[in-house]
């Protein structure tokens, strides 16, 4: 599992792409972000998703 | 009438119909949830009933009162002459139409209602006594509960609310005068608060407060803006000084205060409020009966889910911690419900903003400088004064300042301090762009409508980025 | 001083110290440009000397002495008398203080500042003549020039501003007295903020508007609300009347007025405000040296970096075209000053919000719902009522609504339409969710102070959303 890149447990992200996360079963607090200054997109988290099913890791 | 005990099953039981408890039933039985609210007073809890809502509705009086006899530099000459009673009245016109919304909002989301007092018999019931004589009880089974019972009012030794002359914030959110000289127990928020008030609406006030500054929690600066303006109001202030006893003597009372080293001192008053804190309801439902336990404060343990160490069991609202606010109360009972209708949910929010109703207002979210440090971030501060705003300058109210905290390397926004006018609603662009992970340079390229008191948001955003146009850059 | 016609450079020249100008200025010379900015009259233009801050003040003043003198609901008995001289006296101090702010930033920024009336010699240089006897003229040659001269309110036939009884806009504003009958040409939201300013204060107002609606530019059930309330402060409404003359009866005046067919009506006052719209700045430049053209109506033509069709120059402010509003010249001229300090700036903001300062305010920006469609959207509204909202009602201003428009399919917010109590604060938000690509569910779960009037931005996002707590949903 990848290294959580929040710093002092903040997730840069809005809450839709926070919730989708959750709904995708993504921990976002590990997902490499796109945005302007890594903020984590709602892209990102489906491509987290898919590259997690991919890879065989099931979510939690 | 349900007279003796009869039982009766509901998927979801909500017990307290304050703004932790009544959301989570609207929003449960808006799921398609088949939900029963308790409730043993009335619809709306301490919030509309006691708290939020008469609190400012007072505010809103006690303020225009104040201003037009305070407003000759304007050319506006005033000597307005304030009803108590009446002011009393339209306060309860504010509430009942609020608190008669809310039990119409439950039923028409096809909340059941029953009105009675809760308690656990076990971790999938509970007992309903109906009040008054004759009217029997009735058992609810559940699949899920969730307990939003909210707070009372601490009492402190030697002040009993019983007595007419000691006041609760509820019983002094009900009279129907104006003591001339009111002594308050506590500089929180809700001391504060209605300080403020008898201070605008002629009462000579005295503030007693253990602690050595008004506000503990809030930042110094922040702090010292209200009890500044306070102080011109004619608030008297005696920090360091626990309030030990009263006495009645006959016209007046007079309440004895202790400093730690034991100086006592006193001050003769018609009324003394206490407002020194809320307590969590938990000790009259039988938690015990359910398996629950609380901390040494009273509180109920909640994890993200606002699930508590009881399958099936939620807690939600004042019940379950700290900040003891109705929209963080309000917010845990939407994802108590949503989280039993199977959905996703979750308390993931990154902050809750907070707002103290004093002159002038407070609205912080989020992260101070000193916060941010330790979370690790290198924060950066922008401020802006409310003195350099033009729409504060036509408002004729310029005391405080906006402050924005951001990460340095990223720019994200960390927090905001306000305080000034309407600083409880300027705080909510600022929650929106903690949630939104928006940075200093989106708040600054936001266009914002001149002269308003929102662009002093921008402005600080801007003065953290060393850019601002209407204060020098650090 | 400087007599006689000298000859200076400079990197930025600026001509006109308003909301555009000054604010362009600042940002050149932050950016390290050498930067001379050129004001025929008083620093902070139209904005702060005859328009934004001026009007805002007369309306807090008049919105207190009204407030205070009709609120025996809430238990307040005053009779506010208004001395209007020394209401102007306070505005006077409000827009003094600003604009001597203007000015010490300017310097403090470095900024050169030219007192002076600026033409064009041609696409390089100016002549400034420097107003009153012996004071000559100079030449300043520059790089880049910003055009930001601004708007001057529109006369129509028949009605000359150099007659006492004829006010411009800032003829109100100045004004040491209220008249006793006021009738106003124009249902704009200058004349309608006017117009409830002088009927608060005691005139008995007349509103004639060539068009059928007040407001035009704002939604029907929007300008309703504010038309409405108007109406209860007793001014009364004569639409699809043309003001055609008036004449002086010594004591009054007959303001008449004509309908497309040419029925004539006349009304008896003190006073005619002509509020008809303004017109840009551009014909006393000697635009023609430069090489430059107007549009039909005189705006100057701009590009998204805010540039004119004459390398070098630029256009910032209401002579750059619509709308005509303080913090889009600002915008502008931060975008001008950026593109001359060669960065990477652009006009490319989604939306500008726009306040109206009637009672209740307006606040919108971004799309209407018929303007989404037409941009090929589906969208998707919700909407709150002021009247459920806990913390109108508090504050005893309960008429009006928020609206919000998104897109059905992403859930992006693409407007919001606010009348109501803040309604110029509350828009701020809302431009900060469309700027940051916000959705309808990032403005629901953003956690909203309680009790405040924002949260009915939040309310309003759930409606749209089908899940609306404090209302019932579609
Ligand atoms: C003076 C004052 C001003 C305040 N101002 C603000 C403010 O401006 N903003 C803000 O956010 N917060 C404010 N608060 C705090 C706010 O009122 C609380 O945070 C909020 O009411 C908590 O909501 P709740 O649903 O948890 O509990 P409550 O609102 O306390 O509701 C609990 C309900 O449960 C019922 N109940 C209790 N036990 C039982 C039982 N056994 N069976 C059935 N029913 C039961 C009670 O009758 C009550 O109706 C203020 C509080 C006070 C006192
Ligand atoms: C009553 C009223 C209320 C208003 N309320 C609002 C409001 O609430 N919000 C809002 O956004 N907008 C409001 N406006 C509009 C706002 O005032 C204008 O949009 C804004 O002032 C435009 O800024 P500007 O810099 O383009 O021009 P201006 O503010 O008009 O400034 C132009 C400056 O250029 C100077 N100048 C002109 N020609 C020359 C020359 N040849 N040489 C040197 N100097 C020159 C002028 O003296 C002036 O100082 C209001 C306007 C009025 C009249």
């Amino acid at each position: 599992p990848a290294e959580s890149s929040a710093k002092g447990g903040r997730v840069f992200a809005a809450p839709s792409a926070r919730r989708l996360a959750r709904e995708l079963g993504v921990d976002i607090a590990t997902v490499e972000g796109s945005g302007p200054s890594g903020r984590v997109t709602d892209a990102d988290v489906r491509q987290a998703a898919e590259a997690g099913e991919a890879g065989g890791e099931t979510a939690e | 009438m349900v007279v003796g005990d009869i039982s009766t099953g509901t998927e979801v039981l909500v017990i307290g119909a304050g703004p932790g408890g009544y959301v989570a039933a609207i929003r449960a039985a808006q799921k398609g949830l088949d939900t029963t609210l308790v409730e043993k007073d009335a619809y709306g809890g301490t919030c509309l009933n006691h708290g939020c809502i008469p609190s400012k509705a007072y505010i809103t009086g006690a303020n225009l009162a104040y201003d037009a006899g305070n407003a000759e530099e304007m050319g506006i000459h005033a000597d307005p002459a304030v009803d108590m009673a009446a002011m009393r009245e339209w306060k309860d016109g504010v509430v009942d139409q609020l608190t008669g919304g809310v039990e119409k909002l439950c039923k028409a989301n096809g909340v059941n209602l029953v009105k009675g007092t809760a308690s656990f018999k076990d971790e999938s019931s509970v007992r309903v006594a109906h009040g008054g004589e004759g009217q029997g009880s009735e058992t609810i089974e559940f699949e899920h509960c969730i307990i939003a019972t909210g707070s009372r009012p601490m009492q402190i030794p030697g002040f009993e609310f019983a007595d007419d002359e000691v006041l609760s914030s509820r019983d002094a959110l009900g009279l129907e005068y104006v003591p001339n000289r009111l002594v308050v127990v506590g500089a929180g928020y809700i001391g504060m608060e209605l300080s403020t008030v008898f201070a605008k609406l002629g009462a000579d006030v005295t503030v007693v407060e253990m602690l050595d500054d008004v506000l503990p929690g809030y930042e110094d600066d922040v702090a010292r803006v209200v009890k500044k303006r306070a102080e011109s109001l004619g608030i008297d202030f005696h920090f360091g000084e626990g309030a030990s006893g009263w006495e009645d003597n006959g016209d007046a009372i007079t309440v004895t205060t202790e400093t730690e080293d034991g100086e006592e001192s006193s001050y003769v008053a018609d009324d003394v409020l206490v407002a020194v804190g809320r307590s969590p309801v938990t000790d009259t439902l039988g938690l015990e009966n359910a398996g629950l336990e609380t901390d040494e404060r009273g509180f109920i343990e909640t994890d993200e889910q606002a699930r508590t160490a009881v399958e099936g069991i939620f807690a939600v609202g004042d019940v379950a911690g700290e900040p003891m606010l109705a929209h963080k109360g309000s917010t845990e009972g939407i994802v108590a419900a949503e989280v039993i209708a199977g959905e996703p949910a979750a308390l993931d929010y990154q902050a809750i903003p907070a707002a103290v109703f004093t002159d002038p207002e407070i609205g912080t979210v989020g992260m101070t400088e000193a916060e941010a440090e330790e979370m690790g971030f290198t924060p950066v501060v922008g401020q802006f004064p409310f003195n350099a705003s033009g729409r504060a300058m036509t408002t004729g109210h310029t005391d405080g300042f906006v402050r924005i905290v951001a990460d340095e390397e990223s720019g994200f926004v960390l927090g905001g301090q306000i305080v000034g006018p309407e600083a409880s609603e300027l705080v909510a662009e600022v929650a929106l762009a903690i949630e939104m992970g928006a940075t200093l340079e989106d708040l600054a390229a936001t266009v914002h409508t001149h002269p308003t008191l929102a662009e002093s948001v921008m402005e600080a955003a801007e003065n953290a980025m060393g850019q601002a146009i209407h204060t020098l850059n650090r």
